[in-house]
Order: C-alpha cells, then structure tokens, then sequence
C-alpha cells in the first residue's frame, strides 16, 4: 500500500470534465483503461478516494480525470498505487475502433498514440457531439463517425475499445449488438467504487461469464465476451 | 496467533488490546496480508457480513454522496457460511489479529445453524450479529437463546433501534454491543429511492448520543461514528467506549492510517 | 383571518393550502409582519415550543457546526403559555395564515393544563406536542387521552423516536405526525458533551426514511429534512408527505424564500 | 426584509482573522458594532449565516470580519440589512479607552477614526500582542497600554468601550473590576447568533439587569452597567 502525496499542479477543462496535471513520478502513472486513486488532503472528508483515470493530453504529460469540482490547482492530494486491469492493445492490430457510449471520449482517446504509433488506423465511434477544446487535442488521422457506420460495417475494427456506464450496458447492447462483432473486443465499465477493493464492498459488481467480478480489481477494462450476454 | 498460553481467556468477554476496530464490510472477510498497516493498529478485524445462504449484490446497488457523508447499498453480497468458512478459515487463524466474525441473521434458526460451524475455530473472538431493521426486542431475545455457547456474541444496533432494544439489551447482558451505522434513503441516478447506512461525518453527533444511552445504561460498547478525526475517537473514549469502529475512513487513502497510528 | 364560511372547518383533519410549514423554533411565537416574506409561502405557521411555566435559556446553550449541519442546543426558552397568549393571541388572530401552537409536555398533567387555554383562540389550526426523547408509548397515549378535545392533536417524533412510538401512532390515528430533527451530542468548546437537535442537510437521509417508514404505516406525515435545495422537497412530497417543515433554510439570507417561491 | 447580493472584492488578512472588501452601497454600511448577516451563495449549505462586523481599514473602505477560511475573492454573498446596536461614542467625550478583552482588536479599532476626530485621546488597553501587520494600521496617535493600566487607573478614561466573548465575561469581571469604572462604557458581547433574531430561539442570550436579552436584537453591544453584575 505506497501511499504517495503529491500536487496537483494544473487543472484542464475536456469538455464536459475537468482534468489535472499531478505532479507523480513516471512509475506511478496509470495505464489506458488503469485508475489512481485519490484523496485530497485536507478536504473531501467523507473518506472516499475519487478513482482518476488517464485522459487525453499531448505527450509527456499526464492528465488524470475526472476531477471533483472542487479540487484547486496547488491542493496536494494523497494518491494509492494505479490499480486495476486497463486496456491492452495487441501489437499486431491494424484497425482500431474506439466507441465511447454515453460518456465522454477522454478516456478512450489515450489509446489514440499508441494505436497512431504502430502505424494503426484509429476511429471513434460516437453519436455524441465532441466539444471544439476536446477536438482540437485529437490528432487529424483519427476518423469520427456515429455509431451506425460500426453497425453498418462491424467487420472493420480488429480491435474494438468500449467506455461505458455500467447503467448503460443494456441499452448498449441493444442499439449496438456488439455481439455481431468478431475481433477482439475489450469493455472499460464505468462504476462507483466506494472502497476500491479494500472492503470488498460489492457495490461496483458486475456480473460475467464466470460470475459475479469487481469492477475495481477485476476490470475496469474486461474483455467485452465476459459481460455481454449476462451484464446488468 | 493470537490466543496463547500466557493470555487470559475470558469467556463472554471481550478484551481488545487496541481501541479500535474496523466497521463490518470496511476490510473484507479476512485480514489479508495487503491490509497490514491498517491490522497493526485493531484490537480485532470484524468480517464482511455472512449469511446463511449465499447472497449477491443488490440489482439496485448504489453509493450516494450527500453533504457531510455517503449512503451505501450494497446487497451484502457474500458466498454464504459454508463457502466462507472453507475459503478464509486458515487466514482467520494465522491472523495477527483476533478476528470477530459478522453473521447476518434474521431468525433463530439461522444462527442456530450458522453458529455451530464457526465453533472450534482457532482465533475467533465473538460473533457479531447482523439484525434485522424491525427486530422486536422478543428476536433479539430469541437469537441469544439460540446463540448460546462457547462464543460471546455481540449484537449490532444502529441509532435508531437503541430505544427499541435498549431494555432487552441490558437484560441480556452482551459481552459488548456494537453500535453501527444508522439506516437513511437518499434518491438515486433515476430518482427511484435507494435505501441503505450511511457513512461519514455527517452521523457522528447522532452516534455519540447513542453511545451515551448505551454506556449510561451500563452496556459495553463498540462505537462505529463516521469518525474521520481524533477528537471525534477522543469524544467518544471519554464517553467510555471501549473501543472505536472506523468505517469511511479506512476507504480514504491515508485518513484512516493517521487515525489508527495517531499517539491518544 | 383565515378562518372564513367559505372554507370548511374539519375537525380533526389537518388542511394545508400550501405544502410548507417552518419547524418549531425557527420563526418565533408569533408570524409577525417582519416575517411576511416567508409567511406567504407557508400552508401553516407554527410557533415556538412553549411550556407549562417559564423556561430561560440553558446555562450550555450552544451551537456547533459538524460537517453538513449544526447542533443547536437552547434550553427552548419561553415566558410560559401563560404570558405566551396574552402576549401573542392577537396576532395569532390576525395572522394571514393559520398557526399551529407547539406545547412542550411531559405529563398528562401538562398538557391537561395548557390545551383548555388555547380552545376558544381564533386562528388556531392545530396543537403540536413536543415530546421528551424518551417518551414511552403508554405516556404518548395518556397525553391524547388528557388532550382530547376540539383541536386536532399533532405529535411531533424525531427519527429515532419512530421505531419505538410507531404502533401507539397508529393506534391513536392522529390529525398528522410531525417528523422533527434527531437529537444528537457533540463536544462544545470546552470539551463538555453538549446534547440538542440537529440540523442542516446532513440529516436529510435519516428523515427521508423515517417519512417513508411513517407514510408507509398510513400516517398523515409532516416532515423536516434538512431540507435546503428542492431535490430534497420533491423527494419527500413523493413519498407522500403532507408538507415539508423548513428548518435552517429559513434562517439562512434567501436560502429558505428560495424554496417557498420555486414553482413545484 | 431587503437582500442584497453582493461581491467579495478582497480578502485580508488581519491578525488571525480574515477580513474581506464587499462591494455593497454605502447605506448597507453597517456602524461599529453593528453586524451584517451574510451568507456565501452556492456554499455553506448549513443554511446558517455568518454575521460580519466592520473591522479596521483606511478611509473610505469598509472591511467586514471575521470571514469563514473557505470565502474566495469573487465568491457572490447574500446580505441582509445591517443589524443591531452598535457602539455610540458621545461626542463630549475626551479620552477613550478601548478593551478587546481575550479577542482581537479589530472590532473596536473602528472606533479609532471618530475618537481622533472629536480630538479625544484614544487608549488600546490589551494584554495580548497586537499583530505586526494590525499595529501597521493602527494610527500612531493610539497609545497601547497594558490592563493593568486600566486597572491601575480607572478614572482616566471618560468612555470606554469592550469587546468581549460571552464564554469570556465572568473572566473579564474578576480580572478587571469594572464596577470600579465611573465613566460611560459600552460592551459588545460577541456570541454566536445562528438565527440572527429570526427565530428567537434564545443561543445568544445574556442575562442583563432587565431580564434575558438576545445579543442579535437587543445588542450585541450593551451598556455595560446592564449586564456587568448579572451576565453569564
Ligand atoms: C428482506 C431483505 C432485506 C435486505 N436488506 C438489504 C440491505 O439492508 N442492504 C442491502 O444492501 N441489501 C439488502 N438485501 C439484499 C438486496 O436487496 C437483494 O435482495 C439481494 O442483494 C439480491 O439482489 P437482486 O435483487 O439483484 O438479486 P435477485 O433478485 O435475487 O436475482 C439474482 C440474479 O442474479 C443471478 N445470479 C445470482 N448469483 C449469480 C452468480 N454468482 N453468477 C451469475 N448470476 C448470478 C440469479 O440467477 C438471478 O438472476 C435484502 C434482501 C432481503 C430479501
Ligand atoms: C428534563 C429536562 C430536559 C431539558 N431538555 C432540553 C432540551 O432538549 N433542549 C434544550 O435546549 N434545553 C433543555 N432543557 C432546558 C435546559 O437544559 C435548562 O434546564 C434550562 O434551560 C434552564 O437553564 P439553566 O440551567 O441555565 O437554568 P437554571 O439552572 O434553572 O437557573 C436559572 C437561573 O437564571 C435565573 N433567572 C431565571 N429567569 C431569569 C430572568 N428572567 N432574569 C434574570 N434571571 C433569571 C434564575 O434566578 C437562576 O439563577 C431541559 C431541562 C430539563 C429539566
Ligand atoms: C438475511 C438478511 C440479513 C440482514 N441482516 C442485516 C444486517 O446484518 N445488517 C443490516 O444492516 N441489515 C440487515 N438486514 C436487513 C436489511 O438491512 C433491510 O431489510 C434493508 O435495510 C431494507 O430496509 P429499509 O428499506 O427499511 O431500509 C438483513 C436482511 C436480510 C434479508
Ligand atoms: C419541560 C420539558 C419539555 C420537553 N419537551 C421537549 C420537546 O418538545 N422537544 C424536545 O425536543 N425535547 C423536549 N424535552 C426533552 C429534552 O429534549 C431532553 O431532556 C434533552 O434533549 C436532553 O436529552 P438528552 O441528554 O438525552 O439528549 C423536554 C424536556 C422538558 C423538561
Ligand atoms: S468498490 Fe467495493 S468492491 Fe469494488
Ligand atoms: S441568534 Fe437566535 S435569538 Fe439571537
């Protein structure tokens, strides 16, 4: 349990969100799809850390997100290790999908260099208007178009990246079908997770293929076959 | 281990060596070894809480935040009794710690199935028992009946049953009672309203007046409060608890460690 | 005035035209024209607690800030019904809204002597009884047994008073319940544990399910929240209430004419 | 009952406390001793207000004190009407003793400017240190003399005005004798007054020689002969 306390040194506007640049070595950089949880100190009393995920940003730097309203530039903040499964792009894919449903695209889009990287073509699946500030850190070989093209032509991606709301699940399911698709598919499922896992809580479950599963220590980012047929 | 030879084994008492102990559901059903520097500073680990038959989260499991705290919902989602004992019984008695094990019962036959299989058990201290919002002071009676034996038992109330159980509880004569977290309902995400106990700050004036009436009437008394900070551990030990259950503070990143490791 | 022909007068059965009322405490004796802002968006003014003989103010009276409210503590300070009616019994008369008159009442004897003074006032809606925390089923009913008489009688019961009073509640089927603030306990600035009513939104869990436990029995429910923002309004007139009591919101600059102005 | 709304303009620091500029129409000027009841929109959502009292400043500005830690410049405060009795300094008066007793001066400083203008003598009578950056205020014609000089002396002021916590007066009467003073003398009592006289629900009481007195009606300054033998 490293417990680290550190500033956070700018806060970002995405969009809708608000992101922060906090001051953390490398190592204790999350993942695509990975959290950090975080508390700031002398504040948020209730006693629950704000799981924080990486989110789109030029390179070198980290911004982490959401960030509670109420977190100022200059406030440190007392952060656990990243925790978590987070996305794992395969090498070899050379068509990836990003589909963030029903919440904003920040998360996915950090998947955007490493897929540009090796030399992938990148699209995002969206039905959602993105904001101008958001649009303007995408970089110009990423294509954006709705959803209905990935319905129309679920044969494109090799590899498809899902964002969503666990409330959302159903509905994404059923306007999707992600069922229809045949490559590799992985789902970040986006929940509360009150204790992180230390108390085992239950109240980021999610049911699966083989059971019920935490959403904090056994996703966020699950393979999209696990939920599927049985998420609720 | 925990119980040896040099130590005083005190049956239907409890003796805590450090005065605090984690809430019911904060750190799990045993004392792993990744919640080391929090176990160092209880006097006991209580589990997650068990039920009979096994139990999956609530369809309509929710954390809402208000101002001062947070209501949870979880469903108390556990594999059951049996599975629990098969899977954490070597961690209980390898334990740093003694470990108090939380049942969810809601009639006498349940603890009278429930009981029997945790006696025996190396490093268990007591059983603490989940009740029922509604328990009529006739249930908590009859649960005792049926729960007597070799461990003491410790039954839960929350703030808002103490009037109601104050009177059988004194009676009774419990090694402690252990006071929890009150019952609230906020609306969720889709206005459906959502019970559930409610965390944080917000409840420690509620839960220091019910650790009064308790230790008043001559009780001896676990005290949960929403307690984030050592003036509220320090309110309540002079109130004559005998020991403080953290709860939302163990979740923060290090809120609960400064408590825990704070000098008294 | 208020009462007029035109309107039926039921006896017994609480009427509001508007589904506010202020918490006892919160606006004085009488809803004096200062107040009118305020006035205008209550279905019912209710006064101050008043006792039998004088009260002053407690030698600890205090209030203390906690994460999402306070505690207030006062010693209900009163000149006694006595000087209470010949003071304000004219401008209950002329209010522009009805008032309902809270009695503080330990006895049947209290309140035995206290309801024949207010029978006869103009203006009056209803009598609250305000109860002591550890008021015993038999004595809620001996005091509607003495109190019986032409105006309707509206218990008033905090959160935790409810598991215990709930059966003789519904039993006596009283003109409406009111659900007021729990009690609680905090440290003062001397470290004395000073004892008073909570309030603010970090109570409002609490007495949203208190008022779903209520309304679910069939009680006609009055109910304080700490209420502060509308959400909290919406949620407990859907569970069914009656009208929601403002409590601090009305003492904060334009917080509570916030509440009372919104459109439902 | 008129509202206003109005801006924090500035915040300073004074002393221990802090003291903030609000951007509100001279009329809406609360005298010394008065107090404003404000409240911070979008904040303290206790529902209580905090009263503001005028504190020490140069001319033509007007500070208001204490302010709660968590009020920014730019925050919007609600503020009703000024309220309660305030000091009255006769205009005959020639030498003016002012006691912050166990509180900070600032209170009572802002009867600095009208001492000095009717040519009095103006005497700061405290036992506790006075702020560097308090004292760089204060003009220098103010002499500040230990208690005991007061107590040494009492005949030498011919007005004085305290500043006292409720929790304080009983210390305050053994220590400093004030019965012995002949003068006129004036003394706010500083308490807590959560309802500001809306509800009459009694929190600031003081026992005076008339009876119970409210603090945010009937004061919170009193004559001091009112309260000196009966207060508690
Ligand atoms: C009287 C009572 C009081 C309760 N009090 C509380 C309380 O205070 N706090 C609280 O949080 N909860 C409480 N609960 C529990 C909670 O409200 C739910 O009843 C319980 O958690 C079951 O949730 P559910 O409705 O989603 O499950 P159910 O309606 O029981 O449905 C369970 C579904 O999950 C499926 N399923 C079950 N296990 C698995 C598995 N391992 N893998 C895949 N699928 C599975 C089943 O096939 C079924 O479809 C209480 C329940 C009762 C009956
Ligand atoms: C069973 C019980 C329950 C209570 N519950 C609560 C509660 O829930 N909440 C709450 O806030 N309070 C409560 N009180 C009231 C409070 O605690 C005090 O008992 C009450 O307010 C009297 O305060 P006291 O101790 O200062 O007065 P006392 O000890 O009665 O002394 C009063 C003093 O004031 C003097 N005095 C009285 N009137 C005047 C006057 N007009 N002018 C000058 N001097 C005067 C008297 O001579 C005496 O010296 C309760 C009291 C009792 C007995
Ligand atoms: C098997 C079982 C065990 C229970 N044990 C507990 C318990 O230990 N602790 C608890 O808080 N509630 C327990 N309950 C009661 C539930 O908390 C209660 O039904 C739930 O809070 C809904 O109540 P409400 O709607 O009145 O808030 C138990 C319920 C069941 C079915
Ligand atoms: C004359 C009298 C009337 C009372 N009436 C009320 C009342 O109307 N409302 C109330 O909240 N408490 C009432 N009480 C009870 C007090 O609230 C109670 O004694 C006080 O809260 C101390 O209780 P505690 O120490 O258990 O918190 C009354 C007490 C007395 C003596
Ligand atoms: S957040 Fe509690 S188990 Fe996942
Ligand atoms: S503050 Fe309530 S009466 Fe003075």
């Amino acid at each position: 349990m490293a417990i680290l306390s550190a500033k956070l040194v700018e806060v970002i506007q995405l969009g809708t969100e608000i992101a922060g640049l906090i001051d953390l070595p490398v190592k204790y950089w999350p993942l695509p799809g990975q959290y950090l949880p975080c508390q700031r100190l002398d504040g948020d009393m209730d006693g629950l850390a704000t799981p924080l995920f990486p989110v789109l940003v030029g390179p070198n730097r980290l911004a982490l997100g959401a960030l509670p309203a109420t977190w100022q530039p200059g406030d440190l903040v007392a952060c656990a290790a990243p925790q978590g499964h987070g996305f794992s792009l395969p090498g070899s894919v050379r068509r990836v999908g990003l589909v963030p449903y029903g919440v904003s695209p920040n998360r996915l889009l950090t998947l955007v260099p490493d897929g540009l990287a090796q030399q992938a073509a990148v699209s995002l699946f969206t039905d959602r208007g993105i904001p101008e500030d958001v649009l303007a850190r995408v970089p110009s070989q990423v294509e954006i178009l709705p959803l209905a093209a990935l319905v129309e032509e679920p044969g494109w991606p090799d590899y498809l990246a899902v964002d969503v709301d666990r409330s959302g699940l159903t509905t994404f399911i059923d306007q999707v079908a992600p069922h229809t698709w045949r490559c590799e598919a992985e789902v970040l499922i986006f929940t509360p997770m009150p204790c992180r896992g230390v108390g085992e809580c239950g109240v980021c479950a999610v049911r699966t293929r083989r059971g019920w599963r935490y959403v904090c220590a056994d996703g966020p980012v699950f393979p999209l076959k696990e939920v599927v047929h049985v998420a609720r | 281990m925990w119980l040896d030879e040099e130590r005083p084994v005190l049956k239907r008492e409890l003796l805590l060596d450090k005065p605090f102990v984690n809430a019911s559901g904060t750190l799990g059903f045993a004392p792993e070894p990744r919640l080391a520097p929090a176990l160092r500073g209880l006097g006991a680990f209580i589990t997650n809480p068990i039920s009979r038959a096994p139990r999956v989260p609530a369809a309509n499991r929710a954390v809402i935040p208000f101002l001062g705290g947070f209501l949870l919902h979880s469903g108390y989602p556990n594999p059951g009794i049996t599975r629990v004992i098969s899977h954490f019984r070597q961690r209980w008695a390898a334990a740093p710690l003694p470990v108090i094990v939380h049942l969810l019962v809601e009639t006498p036959a349940d603890i009278a199935e429930m009981l029997p299989k945790l006696e025996g058990l190396e490093n268990i201290l007591a059983v603490e028992l989940g009740l029922p919002p509604d328990c009529h002071p006739d249930l908590l009676a009859a649960l005792f009946e049926a729960g007597y034996g070799e461990l003491p038992l410790v039954p839960c109330v929350s703030p808002e049953q103490v009037p109601v159980l104050l009177g059988v509880l004194t009676g009774l004569g419990p090694a402690a009672v252990h006071l929890v977290e009150p019952r609230g309902a906020l609306p969720g995400g889709d206005g459906e309203i959502i019970p559930g106990r409610l965390y944080g700050p917000a409840i420690f004036p509620v839960m220091l007046r019910a650790a009064r009436v308790l230790v008043t009437a001559g009780l001896r008394v676990i005290a949960n409060g929403g307690v984030t900070a050592r003036w509220q551990v320090d309110a309540l030990l002079e109130t004559g608890v005998l020991a403080v259950g953290l709860g939302s503070a163990l979740w923060g990143i290090d809120q609960g460690m400064r408590l825990l490791s704070a000098e008294p």
